[in-house]
């Protein structure tokens, strides 16, 4: 068990490899061995999730080896209650996504293998410890992404494609930079030699020989900052997203929305924040106002759009706003808040984008324009529509709400003046949020069925058998955790209020 | 006592060949005058590695550098270094591989002329872009 | 019909099931149409008696403080001591409900029956509770159940120990408040659940309308029995989720689902104030419990900053003023009358807009006096407001929704008075009366196919228990002596009387309020007139009418005896007792904190409330205006206060005004609309803006509609053009740019190639393009722009290097 | 009379044995072998074979007599694990490129003897390019290299594209060598002596006009061999133009002659260690400092002419010679940091650049011969049609860009850090940008080959066979490609090796420079 990390990483890399030595005809076969790479991390995730530790913010099922010597990369792997969180929840939506993409046709073989990369890449990037081998699985991440998107994708998905592509690219070579600019200024007091390792970055202060001149440190702040807020993504940068999700095929779209915008949020409180924790609380309260910024333009975006699949992608990017929300506040519910939107997000969208794979399967089209009144017609598969928009509109009783009002509290309790402002105005997105999903609810199922439209509705049959298998385990954990909350909290507490701490004591020795 | 031209001299004419050369290359059209050009650019050089040869004192050698290739032994420098030889024998080297050079190109022109029926070097642009 | 799934709803109003008479043949309405032959009565009679001497039995039962089930006998102190007995009332329903949704269309009679027994149930253990506390009979009963929740630490240093500073304690709360509301609650969702049973018959979503109401029952058990501020904002929302979805019950109605997303959505108007103000609590106490904020408040957690903490109350208070649709956000529970009528009884009627007073009720000791002052004015106002829009209104249901609006707005006022007994006493008794009118209303709704009452009349004579209960209940709403609405709501105009005494700033109130009384016994008769009596003006609708089967008049006839009896005992007042006032304590404080502040000199009234058990005096708000319920002696509920003169005669003369108002009322709608003296035709058009004003609801909608609604919209698509156009059309602006760097580049025929990916490549791509035209393909240009790079370089360079010495190596010569 | 010319001749094996299979290359096809039996392109690899064997031996024997450098004919040339470096890489490539010629059909009909004659004479003038310590011998080695490649690149005679890019390649060529020449004179003049050493010592005494100018000069010829902008401008042309072998011939092999000897002599003549016997630490200019900026501007330049003029080429040729241009660039980075990571990190990319590009190239060349074309819409599809190819390609392109895990990615970051470490951040960050912006026309390719064209279903795929031969050079280029990405410590100590044979730990301190 002592592998469990590396084990849950490089099975799905293995199914790849497994899979491509397939024979092509043989669809059913690669399926089921895409299932099974991809199941065992997640069956290996319960024993991470009982056996981790969770009264300590140190790092946990650590793997350590010197991978390259002379330059002090390790292979280093090991989960804390940051990445605990991100880690399942990569296990589980992975697993449910390779049924979400059952009847795929064409290139089953490419597509599953470059599926299960995707996967190695994901887990890869939860479980680094050293900053190099972080980078190597967020790059490796890119490259199935672009080819699932590109080749499986709808209309634009070359366009679509490349976007996604240029965009994080631009953005993790800033964070090369910065990288090797920390590398060569930090120092690992144990060996004298310089060093990848994170936990060793974090403290750099004390171990650097020669501290970064302040300027310098902003400006890597702002690289790293801007590497990650494209993939969160933050409002400027966002616009690869809805092009990406559009086209994407659906189960892509919930690996994009459901764990890769997590990678952004998740490489702040990993990297941006330990390591240049001064800079980050002097530009906290910018990173509230882009949360803020992202909250509301994308509600509002989202209510204009016509086409559900990208309404729900401007929903993610609103809800992605609360995060950065918490995360500026720098308080522990705030932390704490962030975190678990992550998470609840990641299960909330993913849902989202089943319901709206399932509609589009049927009638290929998503304009909501188009439909009406089909809640008469296919009663379940609106329950669970319902059932998602509510969680995702922060209904009480399910997941999103505990988060958003963890990082409503978070911000709140930030306490300065300047950041009050940012909350109040923040909380219009809870009403922009129920506004743009309750109308298109209405739209969609609610109401006379469509006048123009009529032929569409021959098509429209009741939500399937493997449909409701990708789903039933995502309501059922947007339901525990929206009534009880306190195991997964209990799970990332201790680092986070750890971290929180930290960042407070640089923000006061400062 | 005839007077002795000074090593500037020799400097300038070999700049102003090599300005000359250059200025061929660049007008002519025809390639084979441009290889002329070629040519006067490389016996500009042979001068002024005669002129140094004739007007240079050798600098004294040094002990092994440290860099990737110092000198093995003072001495062998000495012996082979052939300072007072060297400038002429780099000129030596220069007309041979002139001579080569020439050659081929010549040879090339040639084959361009068969197969285009003409040597004008601006004709020659279909490679772009 | 029957592959008209329900559609026929769609048309015309509300219950089309209705609309093809009742041949108890025909359409799929299934086994359970028995009910409605006459042979329906035995039946039904039987249920309500058998459940009428259980609820008594019960009822005794906890009178006595022993269940005894033959031999053995229960103590039923356990009933609180341990949570189980409220746990079981709240779960009960959310059982029914799951076994509704997942199972409801396969069991016997849809499942109608789970629903029912399972409020059933929880009203039994209801009513046992309040004859327990009854028998207890202590105004400050109180017994709590916690646990912890969410509880976060953090650390003041990496490595710290932790300190926990975030924490949700989820936790039930019974004391006598939560009891009555428990009772509230369970009752009338029991009798609506009875009452649909009839009411519904016909409809093809039968299970899930149960299955909805057993939600709503939950959600609203869960508001009342919660301990802690976050519980009460979860289930808060969960109350308008439930009342979202029966609202749009029918959505095939464009209305209904209108309003169920327009009730949504202005309550969760409310509810961002109502949030913002338990985080501010929050953030200034770090307590989430009802007692955890008092006690914090009361020891000066605000410190001086009285503002703040009355804010606070205000943004809480914007949470009722969503939920109890007071002006200016009542405008979605007109609407909300698109749902089936039982859903408007109890839910837009008994419960669930009541939701509001019991916050206020709840949080009261938090408020300052200015913020009850606020609340006060909240009240009023909306009180005359919705009364005077209800004068004009010819929908039936309409007229209760305004009078509805108008009550609650009696009950807010009261509260913001002063008057903490009688406010909520209104609700207790308001409850029932309204609940009763509105399914009177329904089943009228039943036998005559509309809703408007121009098309009814002269109801009396085929509808007789209908008609009776339905007086009753509005000789209560309208005060008249003898009913339980004239005790309540005569007592809230007593306070209200002489806090006015007190806050001259509260004299506009009152005349709201007398105003307001008046005008409610006239438009409520105006109801009953048009409906019940003189000629029936719509014959085949008449012809059509019948009275309504006993599985929904049995409701009536309860509710309709309960608007009587309700108020009887006097019991109410005893056990509900003004709480002391943490606002008054931290003003106190605050008072002290006050530079020169000599520390026992002038202590607010109730500071001593402190000081243990014992209320010396009266715990008044603040300055202590609120002389209605001052004194308490140690223990003993401080109902009647000794110094209490001035209240008796503010009372008093509450008493003589509003018998006055209300009879005035009564009498000019009888010669109006029985009598037919007064043509309301001419005063109509005499006073025709007015009417039209009236009509139109003060334009109330149209303006939210106006301001709100279309600019959002408008905003929205304005964003997504923009993040289109502009944010992500850089590519467009770099476009532009890439002409200029294209000419720089000497190629204005070079065409930027389409398919980059963002303004980035496309200048790269034009910068290509350039560059591809120095790549002619000509030797020469090559050698030429070797040469003149090396020329460039070399010379440009030594210059930027060597700028100093050339300088200075030119200045020398 | 002294026999020290001829002392230590053992070291100079290798290039004497290429020197005989050049002979016996030239002698079996005198001997009219029967057209199809590849005997001669057999020969001439098994020759490359065996050189590259003999350099081992040479690296073992420094290793065993315990010497990091050994100098032949009166210091006029070294064999030294720098030298040897750059001579591994040549001969591999020589000697891969002799395996895809090896079924080049089009080769064989001009005449393979020739060919391999001058592949072999090119590989020559590479090893004395590497060895080359005075002026007469670089002059020589430059000329061995340069003048055999202007056959090749004309090496169809009747093709008009082929001819053309030999004209332009032997001119061009021979201007710039002339240049070249030009400022040599004047070193020469300077030092009075023609060997690197004594030129160094002068170097300081002159001033910065003049050092600009010769420098400038002889960066003309240098320029010329790597293609460095504004010396650049004949490579698309000539790489397109010529046979697709030569071009990877000429893209690989002979630009790391350049490097090699743009090393030698810069790190020679105009900077030396800080502290002797440490080439891994710090280095400090000779004479005029402003050399290394001078270099900085040129790599900028380059890079970014090449990325951007890639971006418009719709021949895949071109694509990759424009690509060439901008890893010349690239490559340049370490050349300016003047240190030995620096150096180091050079090494260590040529190395990994050769299998990426030569695997990029021979994809083009197995493509072509299997029946395709040159143009990027010879390439749609093609993935699916022939998966192997597709993902090979995909995965030098992407290597190409510097995407990890693949070999190019560690190269860049070697390239970046040796770079930051320095303290050009400013540099680092362009670079970087540009290899972000270089995956736009990468990334074209594999569009077109995997994103274009896709079947259907998996049944109506027509295969393309690229044939077992081509697919296991493939495998050949592949294999490095993506274990030096993932695992390439032995590469990285043999370039360090290489570097600084006497220098085992790696140099930066703690915090070695304050960034600014």
């Amino acid at each position: 068990m002592n592998h469990i990390l590396s084990l849950m990483t490089f099975v799905p890399l293995l199914g790849a490899a497994i899979i491509i030595a397939l024979p092509r005809q043989k669809h059913e076969l690669v399926k089921s061995v895409a299932a099974c790479a991809a199941g065992i991390p997640l069956f290996l995730s319960y024993f991470i999730w009982k056996g981790f530790d969770r009264t300590t913010a140190a790092m946990q099922f650590v793997e350590r080896f010197d991978w390259i010597p002379m330059f002090h990369i390790q292979y280093s792997m090991g989960i804390d209650g940051i990445s605990v969180t991100m880690v399942m929840l990569t296990a589980l939506i992975s697993f449910i996504c390779i049924f979400a993409s059952w009847n795929i046709e064409k290139g089953v073989k490419g597509y599953f293998a470059l599926f299960l990369l995707l996967e190695t890449g994901m887990m890869g990037v939860f479980c680094a410890m050293d900053f190099f081998l972080f980078y190597v699985f967020w790059e490796v991440m890119l490259l199935p992404m672009y080819f699932l998107i590109g080749i499986w994708g709808g209309p634009r998905k070359e366009y679509a494609a490349i976007k996604f592509f240029m965009y994080t690219l631009v953005g993790s070579v800033l964070m090369l930079v910065v990288m090797l600019v920390f590398y060569f200024n930090v120092t690992d007091p144990a060996t004298h030699e310089h060093t990848f390792d994170l936990l060793v970055l974090r403290n750099q202060d004390a171990n650097s020989g020669s501290l970064l001149v302040n300027s310098v440190r902003f400006l890597c702040f702002i690289g790293l900052f801007v590497g990650f807020a494209i993939k969160v993504p933050m409002f400027p940068f966002h616009t690869w997203l809805p092009d990406a999700h559009v086209e994407a095929p659906t189960a892509i779209s919930v690996i994009l929305a459901g764990i890769l915008l997590k990678m952004g949020t998740y490489g702040m409180f990993r990297i941006a924040f330990p390591l240049l924790p001064d800079i980050a609380n002097d530009c906290a309260w910018w990173i509230g106002l882009f949360g803020l910024i992202n909250i509301v333009y994308g509600a509002l975006c989202a209510m204009a759009q016509d086409d559900l699949k990208k309404l729900v992608a401007y929903s993610s990017i609103s809800h992605m706003g609360y995060c950065l929300l918490g995360m500026g506040a720098m308080t522990t519910a705030g932390f704490n808040g962030a975190m678990l939107q992550m998470f609840n997000h990641g299960t909330i969208t993913s849902m989202l984008f089943l319901l709206v794979g399932v509609i589009y399967e049927r009638v290929h089209h998503r304009w909501i324009s188009r439909f009406g009144g089909l809640a008469t017609m296919v009663p379940v598969y609106t329950g669970f529509v319902t059932f998602a928009f509510f969680a995702s509109l922060g209904l009480p009783g399910l997941s999103g709400f505990i988060s958003e009002a963890m990082c409503f509290i978070g911000a709140w309790q930030n306490g300065t003046p300047a950041y009050l402002k940012l909350t109040i105005l923040a909380t219009s997105g809870i009403l922009l949020g129920a506004a743009f999903h309750l109308w298109a609810l209405q739209r969609m199922f609610l109401g006379e069925k469509n006048k123009i439209y009529t032929e569409q509705y021959h098509h429209v049959t009741e939500i399937n058998g493997r449909e409701i298998f990708c789903l039933v385990p995502l309501v059922i954990v947007i339901l525990w955790v929206g009534v009880y909350p306190g195991p997964l909290l209990d799970m990332m507490n201790v680092s986070l209020s750890d971290l929180q701490a930290f960042m407070a004591h640089y923000k006061y020795n400062h | 006592m005839m007077p002795v031209a000074s090593l500037e001299w020799f400097l300038m004419i070999a700049a102003f060949l090599f300005a000359c050369g250059i200025y061929t290359i660049l007008t002519r059209k025809n390639a084979v005058s441009v290889l002329m050009g070629v040519e006067l650019v490389l016996n500009s050089a042979n001068i002024n590695l005669v002129a140094f040869a004739r007007f240079v004192k050798p600098a004294a050698s040094l002990g092994p550098q440290s860099v990737p290739i110092p000198m093995e032994s003072g001495a062998a420098a000495v012996i082979y270094g052939a300072p007072w030889a060297s400038g002429h024998v780099f000129a030596a080297f220069v007309i041979i591989l002139a001579a080569a050079e020439a050659a081929v190109a010549l040879g090339i022109i040639l084959g361009i002329y068969r197969s285009m029926g003409g040597v004008d070097v601006d004709e020659v642009s279909a490679l772009k872009g | 019909m029957s592959e008209d799934h329900g559609h026929g709803q769609g048309h015309g109003h509300e219950a089309p099931a209705h609309g093809h008479g009742h041949d108890d043949h025909g359409h799929g309405g299934g086994e359970h149409r028995t009910h409605f032959s006459p042979a329906g009565f035995t039946p039904g009679l039987a249920v309500m008696l058998l459940g009428i001497v259980a609820g008594g039995w019960c009822f005794s039962a906890g009178r006595s403080g022993h269940l005894a089930l033959g031999p053995a006998s229960i103590d039923l102190n356990g009933l609180f001591d341990a949570p189980w007995a409220s746990l079981v009332i709240l779960c009960l329903p959310l059982v029914a409900a799951f076994v509704q949704i997942f199972f409801g269309r396969k069991l016997p009679r849809n499942g109608d029956w789970v629903s029912t027994i399972a409020v059933g149930a929880g009203l039994a253990l209801s009513l046992m509770m309040l004859g327990r506390i009854i028998g207890i009979y202590d105004w400050q009963f109180e017994r709590v159940h916690e646990m912890e929740w969410i509880s976060l630490f953090s650390r003041t240093f990496p490595g710290a120990q932790d300190v926990v500073t975030f924490r949700v304690p989820m936790g039930i709360l019974i004391d006598n408040v939560t009891v009555i509301m428990l009772v509230v609650v369970t009752l009338v969702s029991t009798l609506v659940h009875i009452y649909s049973i009839g009411y519904m018959a016909d409809d093809p979503r039968y299970s899930r309308f149960f299955a909805y109401l057993s939600i709503f029952t939950f959600s609203m058990l869960g508001l009342v029995l919660c301990n802690n501020v976050f519980a009460l904002y979860m289930f808060w929302e969960l109350v308008g989720l439930s009342s979202y979805l029966l609202i749009g019950f029918w959505f095939e109605k464009k209305s209904a689902a209108d309003a169920q997303k327009k009730a949504f959505l202005v309550n969760r108007v409310g509810d961002i104030g109502m949030f913002l103000g338990i985080l501010t609590f929050f953030l200034m106490t770090g307590e989430l419990t009802y007692k955890g904020i008092f006690g914090s408040v009361a020891n000066g957690a605000f410190g001086a900053q009285m503002g703040l903490l009355t804010a606070a109350g205000v943004l809480l208070f914007m949470g009722a003023v969503g939920k109890s649709a007071q002006f200016p956000l009542h405008i979605w529970l007109p609407d909300a009358m698109e749902g089936p009528t039982p859903v408007s009884a109890l839910i837009h009627a008994a419960t669930m807009v009541a939701a509001g007073v019991y916050l206020v009720t709840r949080m009261y000791p938090v408020f300052t006096p200015n913020a009850l002052i606020v609340i006060a004015w909240f009240g009023g106002f909306t009180a005359i407001f919705a009364a005077t829009i209800a004068l004009c209104a010819n929908d039936i249901k309409k007229v209760l929704a305004y009078s509805t609006v108008s009550q609650l707005g009696y009950m807010i006022m009261g509260l913001g008075a002063g008057a903490y007994t009688n406010g909520f006493f209104h609700l207790w008794t308001h409850a029932f009366f309204k609940a009763c009118l509105f399914l009177g209303s329904g089943s009228v709704i039943h036998a005559v196919v509309t809703q408007d009452m121009r098309e009814m009349g002269g109801l009396r004579r085929k509808m007789p228990i209908t008609f009776w209960t339905m007086l009753l209940s509005t000789l209560a709403i309208a005060g008249v002596p003898f009913t339980s609405g004239f005790t309540s709501k005569d007592g809230i105009l007593g306070d209200l009387l002489f806090a006015a005494h007190e806050h001259p700033a509260l004299w506009p109130v009152v005349i709201f309020a007398f105003a307001g009384a008046g005008l409610t016994a006239f438009y409520m008769f105006r109801l009953i007139f048009m409906t019940f009596t003189g000629e029936p003006r719509a014959k085949e609708k008449f012809e059509h009418a019948h009275e309504s089967p006993w599985v929904m008049a049995a409701p009536l006839v309860i509710l309709g005896s309960l608007a009587i009896l309700s108020d009887k005992g006097g019991w109410f007042q005893e056990l509900v007792g003004k709480p002391e006032s943490a606002a008054a304590a931290a003003i106190a404080h605050a008072e002290a904190m006050k530079p020169g502040a000599k520390p026992h000199a002038e202590k607010a009234p109730g500071h001593e409330g402190d000081a243990g058990p014992s209320h010396a005096k009266a715990p008044d708000v603040g300055s202590g205006y609120v002389g209605s319920l001052p004194v308490a002696h140690a223990g003993a509920n401080p109902y009647h206060p000794p110094h209490s003169e001035e209240l008796h005669h503010a009372h008093s003369a509450a008493m003589v005004l509003s018998i006055l108002v209300a009879g005035l009322g009564i009498g000019l709608s009888f010669f109006t609309y029985q009598k037919k003296l007064i043509d309301p035709a001419k005063i109509a058009a005499a006073a025709a803006p007015v009417h039209r004003l009236l009509l139109n609801k003060y334009w109330i909608d149209e303006f939210f509609h106006e301001t709100l609604v279309k600019p959002a919209l408008s905003i929205s698509r304005a964003c997504s053009r923009f993040d289109l156009k502009v944010v992500d059309g850089f590519v467009n602006l770099w476009g532009k740019a890439t002409e200029v760097w294209s000419w720089i580049a000497g190629t204005f025929d070079q065409k930027v190639v389409d398919g980059a990916v963002n303004g980035t490549a496309d200048v790269v791509m034009s910068a290509g393009a350039a560059l591809s035209r120095f790549q002619t393909g000509r030797l020469k240009t090559y050698l030429a722009w070797a040469v003149a790079g090396l020329v460039i370089l070399t010379g440009g360079f030594h210059l930027v290097t060597h700028w100093a010495q050339i300088v200075e190596h030119l200045t020398r010569k | 009379m002294q026999l020290g010319v001829v002392e230590n001749l053992s070291y100079f094996a290798p290039e004497i044995l290429l020197t005989v299979v050049i002979a016996a290359v030239i002698l079996v096809d005198l001997t009219k072998p029967p057209p199809g039996s590849r005997l001669v392109s057999r020969l001439a690899a098994t020759g490359l074979a065996a050189t590259l064997f003999m350099l081992i031996l040479s690296y073992a024997e420094l290793e065993l007599k315990q010497r990091t450098r050994v100098f032949l004919f009166a210091d006029t040339f070294v064999v030294d694990p720098f030298g040897l470096f750059f001579k591994t890489v040549g001969c591999v490539c020589a000697f891969l490129v002799a395996l895809f010629a090896g079924n080049v059909r089009r080769i064989e009909a001009h005449g393979e003897g020739e060919f391999y004659a001058l592949l072999l004479t090119t590989t020559l003038g590479i090893f004395l390019m590497a060895g080359a310590t005075d002026l007469v011998g670089l002059v020589v080695a430059i000329e061995t290299l340069s003048i055999p490649s202007y056959v090749l690149a004309g090496f169809y005679k009747k093709d008009r594209a082929s001819s053309e890019a030999s004209l332009k390649y032997v001119l061009f060529g021979a201007t710039a060598s002339g240049a070249m020449l030009f400022g040599l004179s004047y070193f020469y003049g300077l030092a009075g002596t023609t060997s690197f050493a004594g030129i160094a010592q002068r170097m300081g005494s002159i001033d910065a006009l003049t050092a600009g100018i010769m420098l400038g000069l002889v960066l003309v010829g240098f320029g010329f061999k790597i293609s460095a902008a504004p010396f650049h401008m004949w490579t698309p042309d000539v790489y397109e133009g010529a046979p697709t072998a030569v071009t990877a011939y000429l893209s690989t092999a002979s630009k790391a002659g350049g490097f090699a000897v743009l090393i030698r002599f810069f790190y020679n003549v105009l900077a030396r260690p800080e502290n002797p016997g440490d080439p891994m630490g710090p280095w400090i200019p000779i004479g005029d400092p402003g050399w290394t900026q001078f270099v900085a501007v040129l790599s900028v330049l380059t890079m970014t002419i090449g990325n951007l003029a890639a971006y418009r080429q719709t021949n895949v040729k071109r694509l990759l010679a424009y690509s060439s241009i901008a890893h010349a660039g690239y490559i340049l980075l370490g050349f300016i940091v003047l240190t030995g990571a620096g150096l180091m990190a050079m090494l260590f990319y040529v190395a990994v650049y050769v299998f990426m590009n030569l695997g990029a190239f021979l994809t083009v060349i197995a493509v072509s011969e299997a029946g395709g074309g040159e143009e990027l819409s010879d390439f749609r599809g093609l993935g699916w049609r022939a998966p192997f190819l597709g993902v090979a390609m995909g995965a030098f392109l992407f290597s190409l860009t510097g995407l990890p895990p693949l070999s190019g990615f560690v190269g860049k970051v070697y390239l970046f850090a040796a770079l930051i470490d320095q303290g050009w951040v400013w540099l680092a960050v362009i670079a970087a940008l540009n290899s972000a912006v270089s995956l736009y026309y990468y990334v074209r390719v594999v569009k077109t080959m995997w994103l274009e064209g896709i079947p259907r279903n998996d049944a109506d795929v027509i295969p393309f066979r690229v044939g077992s031969y081509n697919g296991f050079l493939l495998a050949v280029c592949l294999v490095p490609t993506i274990l030096f990405g993932i695992y390439w410590a032995p590469l990285e100590r043999l370039a360090k090796y290489s570097v600084g044979a006497n220098v085992t730990q790696p140099a930066p301190k703690a915090g070695a420079k304050p960034v600014h």
